[in-house]
């Protein structure tokens, strides 16, 4: 399975062909720094950022790059990139960039965007690539959000909690509540087996729309994203 | 695809042993007599109220869960699985758990941890004790305050906890719809009613404790340690008893209490802190041997191979002693079978037994050639 | 005491070596016990299936109308695994078509049907003089001539079996007389009325297939089999061993397993290891073959099950009908619920009971419903490993059930699914009464038919390739006779192959259809398909190689 | 001695790369779900680990802390792994015959795996000496190695389980792992 959704150069989408929903990758950051919704759009938004940014340049370049040393290509530019979103966050964020902490850095060998690179922007003009990686983008920042909310909904009953984080730092210090951290419902939400869980009812979720769907429009019965093997009776 | 075989044509054998899986679950749950029994003794209704509630709630569950799947209800109701997980759970919780916690539990272990893997036989994990860590996970502090009846004032009366008022106030505290125990919390919680002594001593320290320990053994004292030794015994009753009725392989067991005495023998240090005890203590003073006999052997989710077992049981046992003497959660026994469980499927990869005419040096050389 | 010896290694010889798992099961086998080996009346009809095992039929040399007598040739032996049949009686061979045969298909094969005559004419026998003075290849032929068969259920040609032996050189010839199975009891009534018979049998075997030793082995609670083997082998060098009950210790792997210690590697005869088994029936079928000059014609079947009010042992006329024996036991048919060939574990299932007594069927079980309770519900697996426990070939029968569900055949094989020899131990243990046997027979199905579509993908691939490259070759000889150029017959191997490296390199895409291009798509075509249809099994035999 | 010994079951068990840290867990799901197949992977993955955040931390404690150059670790971290990468690969198909030297996916999960530069982020920040750091690495490359293994073999079991439709595949594995980091929080506060 896993390696044919590694081959599959299928047309990125935020819903068929989501990078965390449906391809599993760059599963790292999302599951770590999904415990609130804000956490999850900063990192959002920084991984899309990236991944527009590097596609382009990867596509531009791409007649450029060594095929055999490619992938060492992408790590650089992707850390290049993510080097400077660093310092950038730090300066203008740092509230945000604190709670985010070691999972900045570490876009740079995030595989929705990698993966990305090899399948699509090494070999297409930088146009079809930036749709592409808008795509994609826009299907991790969907993916991340929709775990972060359930995780911060669940685990605290709130939604947005700290949202001045968004804000620019010196704004962000200026309309810092005192009574940020919300009253907890369950600590289990907040600790990675959740995310884990909850990703994982995510997916079904999906799933069984995706076969709702399905039977609606068509009684073809293609299977879904997996092979599914089994179809005893027990 | 179709996967049963075709049931044109009955294949051999044509005997059967007469055993059934629903029977072997029963004996499981009689096994577990014994221990409950004792527990009951010492701890009041608490701990049959949480067993009648999680069974009830698991029948429940597992029928719905059959009914969406589409199964067919009565048939694996038949194999009593669900009631064995219920009993395992209840067997768990602390008495005096709130109805709802119970079922919180049981939810997760009934629906998320069996069916949705496919059901009994399918799940990877002991639903009993995904169930028991998701809430011990959750609910720390709920987790871990037991409620004894014996020799708590209500309204500054104390009465028999085997007495109706005592089933009455039991159910109250597990059920607050039929009436709120007039109890505040710190009331329900008294020095002998802690999850197993081993957490006592981790936070009380050596000096009172060792002193009711050293007192013997009394069924009519009803201290802890006495308590908790004679539970301990009732469940290894039981499960010498399903050893011998060849339910369980020795294996699992013996391996876990093998690791846990060397463990406890080589750290045995007399003078530093209780935690650091005796043997004895490790083995009876708390839940291994119900973790050892009841809740490791299930063997949907235990390793099936013989050495595979034998290194589950090291794996585990390794994992009680650790966790309950350097780490920080108080129980010890589920968090150590969920990491067997974790780890017995490569266990049974890589532990399988040498095939009949496969060379006795070379493990397992499969053939590929095949006579057409 | 056997304990000591081996610690000291020192073995006695009637020490048994442990076997892997197996099973205890009732015996149920005195009940057939009880009255003596009875010969059955001659009845009027007798249909002889050409092939006596279920295999390759044998060369019928008679024809419709022909007159027989008793032990007259009617098949001849013809391709390996074939086994030569006589009349069991003398009649008229009424006509030589299709009949029900006794296996669980109820499916037919071509039969000889013979007309009694009542009278029982027999040719004249040749008793051999003096066995002792034939050589084993003497021996060897007169034993294919006579038609022998193993008696014990298989039916593989004994002759072959000698001669397989033959060529490795055997140490140790076993005369398995364990009959391990409940309800079968065979072997041990005949032991028990005609041992010495048998000992002579197994003398000849062991000329035969020039073996140093021979062992006669019997399970240590037939205590009648026992004294009278014991009698029998006074004054002989066969050895007699006992060996603890249990299922399936009578196995062929299994009773060498027991007694020399050593397995039968994988995918092997015995004999590569210098050991041949030879069933009791079988050991008694050549005496009479020697001794009496009589080819095998009839043989001991147990006659059992509640049903049957006196159940026995009978000296079967091959062709005999199941439905004939049963009348001379005296059927319940109201609780007659089935009837099973073979043992209750490794049998099967009659659909019909029209069907003939073949040289393999040693056992006819009238099932009834207390015995034989209908099949409960299958359960799922629960993983108790009571099967692996059980198992004498040391599987994992859980874990092959389960990859037989999930269709993994490529982990079927990686965990020794044709190792499995099909003894039913593991499903008779399942508390959750799943057909384990079942699911290992559809997945050994699988496997087989999905490598005989590689081989015959395979096959139309070579097909393919060649026509292609006939085609080439005339399109390629075409232009070249009209323009009427002389040249000589093309050479087109070498320089081509010369070629290839720099036509790959080379990126100017000729038109002219290149043989060599053809060649090489057709191998690309051919290595996709190899790998998708065969993904499975050829990444399983990585798999496997590197596990080792 | 016993020091380093509880730092490496630290960051094995306590602090595991993966099911507490959440760093490589795409390893888990990405790569084939045949325990033969995952051997040579966690093999692999562990040497590089080890060694890339070995190499990683003195090069950054040596010459890019030296320097002032903290800003460029990034784009050397992500050199050295992959090379790194590279290398092993290399020199251990001399000796082995590895069926994922050709498999493009399998160099991708080991080169850019995020726990080699998660680790060696986790280093360059830590206070501990360099012995204790190494020790640190070898405990979490054998964690996360130790995790690969058993994951892939629940993964193998999940594959023939009779697991409802919407389950099927990536959520059951998903929820799995949820379990199992569940476990792993037991180990909270053992060292």
């Amino acid at each position: 399975m896993s390696e044919l959704q590694f081959n599959s150069s299928r047309a990125s989408s935020p819903w068929t062909n989501n990078p965390v929903l449906v391809q599993l990758l760059g599963l790292s950051p999302v599951l770590a720094i999904s415990t609130t919704l804000v956490n999850g759009l900063g990192l959002g938004i920084s991984t899309a950022l990236v991944m527009l940014l590097s596609s382009v340049t990867v596509s531009t370049l791409r007649t450029k790059i060594n095929q055999r040393w490619r992938f060492t290509w992408y790590l650089l530019i992707t850390a290049s990139y993510t080097t400077v979103l660093d310092s950038l966050l730090q300066w203008f964020y740092s509230p945000l960039h604190r709670e985010l902490g070691i999972y900045i850095p570490l876009i740079c060998c995030n595989f929705a965007v990698l993966i990305r690179l090899e399948v699509h922007a090494i070999n297409h003009h930088w146009r079809s690539t930036l749709k592409d990686a808008a795509l994609t983008g826009s299907g991790f920042i969907v993916a991340i959000v929709a775990l972060s909310s359930l995780r911060e909904f669940i685990g605290s009953g709130a939604l947005m909690a700290d949202w001045q984080l968004l804000l620019p730092a010196y704004r962000a210090a200026a309309v810092i509540s005192e009574n940020s951290s919300a009253s907890e419902v369950s600590d289990f939400a907040s600790l990675l087996p959740a995310a884990f869980i909850l990703l994982g009812l995510l997916i079904a979720g999906k799933n069984l729309i995706d076969n709702k769907l399905k039977e609606n429009t068509a009684a073809t019965d293609i299977e879904p994203i997996q092979r599914a093997r089994v179809t005893g009776r027990l | 695809m179709q996967t049963q075989p075709s049931a044109i044509v009955i294949s051999s054998p044509m005997q059967h042993s007469q055993r059934s899986t629903g029977r072997l679950m029963l004996l499981v749950i009689a096994a577990c007599i014994p221990g409950v029994a004792t527990a009951t003794w010492y701890f009041g209704f608490g701990v049959l109220i949480n067993i009648m509630l999680a069974a009830s709630m698991a029948i429940v569950l597992e029928a719905c869960a059959l009914k969406l799947r589409g199964r067919d209800i009565r048939l694996h109701l038949s194999d009593n699985s669900a009631l064995v997980t219920a009993v395992l759970f209840g067997i768990a919780m602390p008495p005096g758990a709130s109805w709802w916690l119970v079922a919180m539990g049981i939810f997760f272990a009934i629906v998320i941890a069996k069916h949705i893997y496919g059901g009994l036989g399918q799940n990877l994990f002991n639903p009993a004790m995904c169930g028991y860590v998701l809430l011990l996970l959750s609910f720390p502090v709920e987790m871990t305050s037991w409620h004894i009846p014996n020799d708590v004032l209500v309204d500054g009366s104390s009465f028999s906890a085997f007495s109706l008022a005592g089933l009455r106030q039991s159910l109250m505290v597990s059920m607050p719809v039929f009436g709120s125990a007039q109890m505040s919390s710190p009331d329900s919680i008294d020095g002998l009613a802690m999850a197993t002594p081993l957490i006592e001593f981790q936070m009380a320290g050596t000096s009172a404790l060792l002193a009711a320990w050293d007192a013997g053994v009394s069924l009519f004292s009803r201290d802890s340690g006495a308590a908790w030794e004679l539970v301990n015994m009732g469940y290894l009753c039981g499960g010498l008893f399903l050893i011998y009725k060849r339910i369980i392989s020795w294996h699992i067991p013996c391996a876990i209490i093998a690791t846990v005495t060397m463990m406890s023998t080589l750290f045995y240090a007399p003078d530093s802190s209780a935690i650091y005890g005796t043997p004895y203590l490790h083995l009876f003073g708390s839940a291994t041997m119900i973790g050892a006999f009841f809740i490791a052997t299930d063997p949907v989710s235990a390793a099936t191979t013989v050495r595979g077992k034998i290194y589950y049981g090291i794996i585990i046992g390794l994992a009680i002693y650790g966790i309950r003497v350097w780490g920080s959660y108080l129980d010890s026994i589920a968090f150590a079978v969920l990491l067997g469980n974790f780890c017995a499927p490569a266990l049974d990869y890589l532990c399988r037994p040498r095939i009949y005419g496969h060379g006795k040096k070379s493990r397992s050389v499969p053939t590929t050639e095949v006579e057409p | 005491m056997r304990l000591v010896n081996r610690l000291l290694g020192r073995r006695s010889d009637r020490a048994p070596y442990a076997i892997f798992g197996g099973i205890a099961t009732d015996a149920y086998k005195t009940r057939s016990l009880r009255s003596r080996l009875m010969p059955v009346p001659i009845p009027e009809k007798l249909v002889l299936p050409l092939s006596q095992n279920l295999g390759v039929d044998a060369i019928a040399i008679v024809e419709a109308g022909d007159l027989v007598q008793k032990f007259q040739l009617l098949a001849e032996a013809g391709e390996p695994g074939s086994v030569a049949l006589h009349a069991p009686t003398s009649g008229l061979v009424s006509s030589i078509s299709n009949a029900t045969v006794a296996d669980e298909f109820g499916s037919q094969r071509l039969c000889i049907h013979l007309q009694s005559d009542g009278e029982n004419r027999a040719i004249e026998t040749v008793p051999e003089a003096d066995y002792r003075a034939l050589d084993h290849l003497q021996l060897l032929e007169r034993i294919e001539r006579a038609g022998i068969c193993g008696l014990g259920g298989a039916g593989f040609p004994s002759a072959q079996k000698l001669s397989l032996g033959m060529k490795s050189g055997i140490d140790l010839l076993i005369i398995n007389a364990v009959e391990c199975e409940p309800f079968i009891s065979a072997d041990e009534a005949l032991i028990r009325e005609r041992g010495a018979s048998v000992v002579v049998g197994a003398e000849i075997l062991k000329s035969a297939c020039l073996a140093s030793n021979c062992i006669i082995v019997l399970q240590e609670d037939r205590a009648d089999a026992i004294e009278a083997l014991k009698k029998a082998l006074e004054n002989s060098s066969i050895e007699l061993m006992t060996l603890a009950a249990g299922y399936p210790v009578g196995g062929e792997k299994q009773i060498i397993q027991a007694v020399t210690g050593m397995e039968v590697p994988s995918h092997a005869y015995p004999a590569s290891i210098g050991v041949l088994v030879f069933n009791a029936g079988t050991a008694y079928a050549v005496y009479k073959a020697m001794v009496d000059g009589e080819p095998c014609v009839s043989r001991i079947t147990t006659l059992t099950g509640a049903p049957l009010q006196t159940p026995k042992n009978f000296e079967t006329l091959i062709g005999t009908s199941v439905s004939f024996l049963f009348d001379l036991c005296g059927i319940d048919t109201t609780r007659h619920t089935g009837t099973i060939v073979g043992g209750p574990l490794m049998g099967i299932q009659l659909p019909t009971l029209d069907v003939p007594v073949m040289k393999t069927s040693n056992c006819l079980i009238a099932m009834s419903a207390a015995e034989f309770p209908p099949d409960e519900p299958e359960l799922a697996c629960i993983r108790c490993g009571f099967c692996a426990e059980a198992c004498p070939a040391r599987l994992l029968p859980q874990q092959l059930y389960a990859f037989s569900r999930a269709h993994d055949h490529e982990q079927n094989l990686a965990h020794g699914l044709f190792d499995c020899i099909e003894c039913g131990a593991c499903a008779y243990v399942c508390p959750s009464h799943i057909p384990l046997v079942q699911y290992y027979r559809s997945s050994k199905a699988e496997i087989r038919a999905q490598q005989r579509r590689q081989l015959q993908s395979q096959h139309w691939q070579r097909q393919f390739q060649q026509h292609q490259y006939r085609i080439k070759k005339q399109q390629d000889e075409a232009p070249h006779q009209i323009s009427g150029d002389a040249v000589g017959p093309l050479k087109d191997d070498e320089p081509d192959k010369k070629n290839r490296s720099r036509e790959d390199g080379d990126k100017t895409e000729a038109v002219v259809f290149s043989r060599e291009r053809a060649k090489r798509e057709i191998a690309e075509a051919v290595a996709r398909v190899r790998a998708r249809k065969a993904g499975h099994i050829a990444s399983s035999r990585t798999d496997a190689k590197s596990d080792g | 001695m016993t020091q380093i010994f509880s730092i490496i079951v630290a960051a094995a068990l306590v602090n595991n790369m993966v099911l507490i840290q959440s760093l490589g867990v795409s390893s888990l799901f990405a790569y084939s779900n045949r325990l033969r197949n995952a051997i040579e992977l966690a093999l692999v993955s562990f040497l590089v680990i080890f060694l890339a955040s070995a190499i990683n931390l003195i090069l950054y404690r040596g010459l890019l802390a030296p320097l002032g150059l903290e800003y460029l670790a990034l784009l050397c971290f992500v050199g050295v792994s992959s090379i790194l990468t590279l290398l092993v690969l290399h020199s251990l198909e001399k000796y082995f015959p590895l069926s994922m030297r050709r498999q493009r996916l399998a160099f991708y999960l080991i080169a850019g795996n995020s726990s080699i530069i998660g680790l060696s982020l986790l280093n360059t920040a830590s206070e501990r000496s360099v012995v204790d750091c190494l020790a640190y690495s070898f405990g979490a490359a054998m964690g996360f190695a130790l995790v690969l293994l058993a994951f892939t073999a629940l993964r193998q079991r999940l594959d023939g389980a009779d697991v409802p439709a919407p389950f099927r595949g990536a959520a059951i594995q998903l929820i799995s792992a949820g379990i199992a980091a569940m476990c792993f929080l037991g180990f909270a506060g053992l060292v």
